[in-house]
């Protein structure tokens, strides 16, 4: 049901409902942008496990989906996340000790897989990657995607150019469709039932959320239907599209919500260094995610100091001379 | 005046940045070298990241292309569909040069962001390719930054992420990518460019105080030194403008 | 040259140096809203021939263009333009009489073809048209397209789902990209570099922008591009794309533009009954287009006490209670 | 209560929409008809065009999908290229219900809205598909509005515009189509449905005064009558907020 009915419920009430053991999952946000975090630690909180995770390049939400235990599968583009982790370490320490079962693609792949799934197209074509390894080795084998009917039976497919040689092209690289059974964005402004309005850059979360059979919004404020339909050519994502709207302000932290606060250079620095010691990432775990109740917790154990600190300016929309050493 | 290895790599780059260039940045010393010829040089380059971002007033340096700082001031924001679709584009397409970096590159120019050692169980697994495949398989001019060590300019890739010109002369159309390909290696030693007939890598440019040599005991394939000349040094000029309007926070270089 | 150079010429100059005799052209709006109806007049003004147009649902604008003499080739989705002409009444006669050549699509076939362009892939698939004439019977015939490189080889094509029966498909449609010589949109805001705010629908003005080799931009008002940059996110066309800025109030008259003026149904109405007639609309032609200098003597004809009429209310965006039996 | 035929037809249509629809609306009476059940019976409905605009606050009717009166109040409003998607999408598209008309439909529901005669030399060139064609393909269930007039009804039509049930069972998916294809046909005379398991058109209804024989009478092809009762007719409440709420300045009625 996503008429126009409120929509508004808890996060636990939303990752309990919607995100469930073994579902296909997609993230909002960029590197240190607008990661749907407390969604996150949510999920880890309710230790939901084997989730098939798509992403292009979700930084540290991804990174502590991993690190939580929450994922068995990964179809990424980019895990790296800015200056406190050129590459993400639990995702890293994951691979490298076989842990998860993976798939690369580039972040244009992936976006234009979410796009087709919102289109409801079953592929898209882009001249990206012919002639490299992403087309060439394949994370998921044949046999495996043959028995997972929740999978594409190929990892992508070149053909001819069907029209000659029309825009010079003379090959084209097909690649699949997405269709999450979830997808969780954070987004500054949202209304009850589910019209989000998104500051800054929107990434891929316009698409993420269209391809998805369930949304959930998390948003910095909940506000009147009416305020936005003032402008309806600003809200990216009408509410048709959405299941649940959750008001956690701070959502996104510690990555950054243009116009509201910065990411924390800080605890991502420390997240890094705990991320890369099992024994301290655990005790991290337990402390900050398992150790609160919700995002409100985790937020007190940072402090309103810190979080004054990473405040955004009214003019830049981010902290301005925040020192990001 | 002194200079660090980082800071003449920046200043190599933006050179090759020309006045009215749509730049694609990636994090880190890239997006100091677009800030670098834009400040310097090309005043109507244009910087715009796989994040949406076109031509932001980049008044602190981001740290990640979706660092809030590259959302302030810009002509626009959108999405990664439309970044990426500016570089696929027939008409943008062809302004674009691109700065990327890598783990491996070989000598037709391909380059490694994946994995060392075997793609199902690395020796060492990287971030993988971001955006970097896209912008290689797109854009007609690319430049790479690379450490010059052995194992970063091996004869064989351990997975060829972004194609630079695959197996050499006529093998990016074979493939069906745009023509294109890299133009230049910016290293901590020199300047690599490739030949335009056998599109091999060759010495362009090796800094003061580095020879020919010390730049082929760093590389485990060999490269024509023959056309190899001193670069010119960074200016008192660039050097000024670098750190003082480009990083002067020091968070990059 | 799109950088960031002034860009800023009259219309004169620029229909003059980007509007060639037999150039592939495409104009935004859609039927009573936005079309570039100023820019429309000054081709037919300037008597440009065999222009090759793509169109969704461009209503007034291609219709005229059809009546000025202008158009030789036609893709169209909807030659229609609401109560006044339900049917575009010279796109109708031109075609019963066999003066244009004229291919069909559906409005997403178009808008996706445009989408493809501006994506620079040779084509996109949808599932629309399967089983029907729009594929099945083709109006630029297969000699007609193999002689002619700026045609695709093929009206469409339809194929197999590569990727097994993912999505649910078997079959695909796959659709040609466009690429125009020029597209010309009005849009309510840009700055003297091409960078534009669109108010309201957007239609498909983005695609058939970035699509295009040069585009043209008019405009209701031209802003400081600091004054945009401070929503960047509400920019829809970056500079980039953009080759000449003109500021023409009343651009899109007689189609509407959302926040400043409503459409005219007394214009529309009185412009259906000419083009009726030959000879009338032959009049027409002479006195509203031929017979003014520019879009400035057009309004004049209209005159003042009609465009306060049409203006838009502040509050909707239109003109509250105008008559529009 | 006296009434017009455009009344009971707008009433009939309205009738068919249900709360929590997402409804696809053209130009003229499809419109006034989507209005309707939203005063009437659906007020959850949501009203959405070809155009991009979503859940319109409509003050007043729209004569066009374009009309700046459908971009007041909107939840969101962006294009073409999103709003179709939102019918091809398989999350979304199964929510919308199409109200679209023609020039000319078969027994398989089928529509011509291209042209009447020849496609190259037509004797009368209508408009085209528009998004007729595209809503046909997507959506799972489509209200069509007709004149009965035998020309209208044909046994073949002159153009294919958009797809009904093509040649009857199974046709749609071997075609490549969504399952889907029209509900009722909405006339001046009465409505029909499509036979589940043959997909032909039957008549369902027809209106008070009118007998099953006219409706034949008006008709190329012949459909099964045997399923047909009289329809209710409008209500006075119906009525009322059509002529008060809906279309007071009788723009399209």
């Amino acid at each position: 049901m996503n008429t126009a009915q409120d929509k508004v419920m808890t996060l636990e009430q939303a990752i309990a409902s919607y995100v469930t053991d073994g579902c296909h999952i997609s993230i909002g946000g960029f590197t240190v942008s607008r990661n749907p975090m407390a969604a996150v630690y949510e999920i880890v909180r309710q230790r939901k496990k084997n989730l098939h995770c798509y992403a292009h390049s979700n930084g540290t939400g991804v990174d502590e989906l991993i690190g939580g235990g929450c994922v068995s599968r990964l179809e990424i583009a980019y895990g790296g996340n800015g200056k406190a982790a050129p590459t993400c370490i639990r995702f890293k320490l994951a691979i490298q000790r076989g842990e998860i079962l993976f798939e690369d693609y580039s972040n244009y792949h992936m976006s234009l897989r979410f796009h087709a799934g919102a289109m409801g197209v079953p592929f898209i074509a882009t001249l990206s990657g012919l002639g490299t390894d992403i087309l060439n080795i394949w994370g998921f084998s044949k046999e495996m995607r043959a028995k997972d009917p929740k999978l594409p039976n190929k990892k992508a497919e070149v053909i001819d150019n069907p029209f000659g040689s029309w825009t010079g092209a003379s090959k084209v690289v097909l690649i699949p469709a997405i269709n999450p059974d979830v997808t969780i964005i954070h987004v500054q402004k949202a209304d009850r039932y589910g019209t989000c309005r998104i500051e800054g850059l929107n990434f891929a979360d316009i698409d993420q959320a269209k391809s998805a059979k369930n949304v959930i919004v998390t948003c910095e404020e909940i506000v009147d239907a009416a305020e936005l339909r003032e402008k309806p050519e600003y809200n990216q994502i009408p509410f048709i599209h959405v299941s649940a709207v959750v008001h956690v302000p701070h959502g996104a932290y510690p990555s950054a919500c243009y116009n509201y606060y910065d990411y924390d250079p800080m605890y991502l620095r420390q997240l890094s260094n705990f991320a890369k010691d099992d024994k301290l990432y655990k005790e991290y775990l337990e402390t900050f995610v398992h150790g609160v109740k919700n995002h409100r917790g985790l937020l007190n154990l940072v402090g309103q100091e810190q979080l004054k600190i990473i405040a955004a300016d009214a003019r830049t929309g981010y902290a301005t001379g925040l020192d990001r050493r | 005046m002194d200079y660090t290895l980082k800071e003449t790599m920046t200043i190599m780059a933006a050179r090759e940045i020309r006045n009215g260039d749509i730049v694609f940045c990636g994090t880190g010393i890239s997006m100091v070298a677009a800030m670098a010829a834009k400040q310097i040089s090309a005043p109507d380059s244009i910087i715009f990241f796989e994040t949406g971002s076109i031509d932001s007033c980049l008044e602190e340096i981001p740290l990640a292309v979706a660092d809030p700082r590259v959302m302030f001031g810009a002509a626009s924001n959108s999405g990664l569909l439309e970044a990426f679709a500016t570089m696929q584009n027939p008409n943008t397409g062809d302004r674009v040069i691109g700065i990327l970096g890598a783990a491996q590159i070989d000598k037709y120019g391909n380059l490694n962001s994946t994995c060392i050692g075997n793609y199902f169980q690395p020796k060492t697994r990287l971030s993988g390719s971001g955006g970097s495949c896209d912008v290689a398989s797109f854009v007609s001019r690319c430049l790479i930054f690379m450490q010059h060590e052995k194992r970063k300019f091996p004869i064989k890739l351990d997975y060829l992420t972004s194609p630079g010109y695959l197996v050499g002369p006529g093998a990016r159309e074979r493939a069906g990518l745009k023509p294109g390909g890299p133009t230049a290696v910016i290293t901590n030693l020199g300047v690599m460019r490739f030949d335009n007939d056998t599109k091999e890598m060759y010495l362009a440019g090796y800094y003061p105080g580095v020879t020919p040599q010390n730049i082929l005991d760093n590389m485990e394939f060999s490269v024509d030194i023959s056309r190899a000349i001193e670069t010119e040094p960074p200016t008192e000029r660039e050097l000024k403008i670098l750190r003082k309007r480009v990083d002067p926070q020091k968070l990059v270089l």
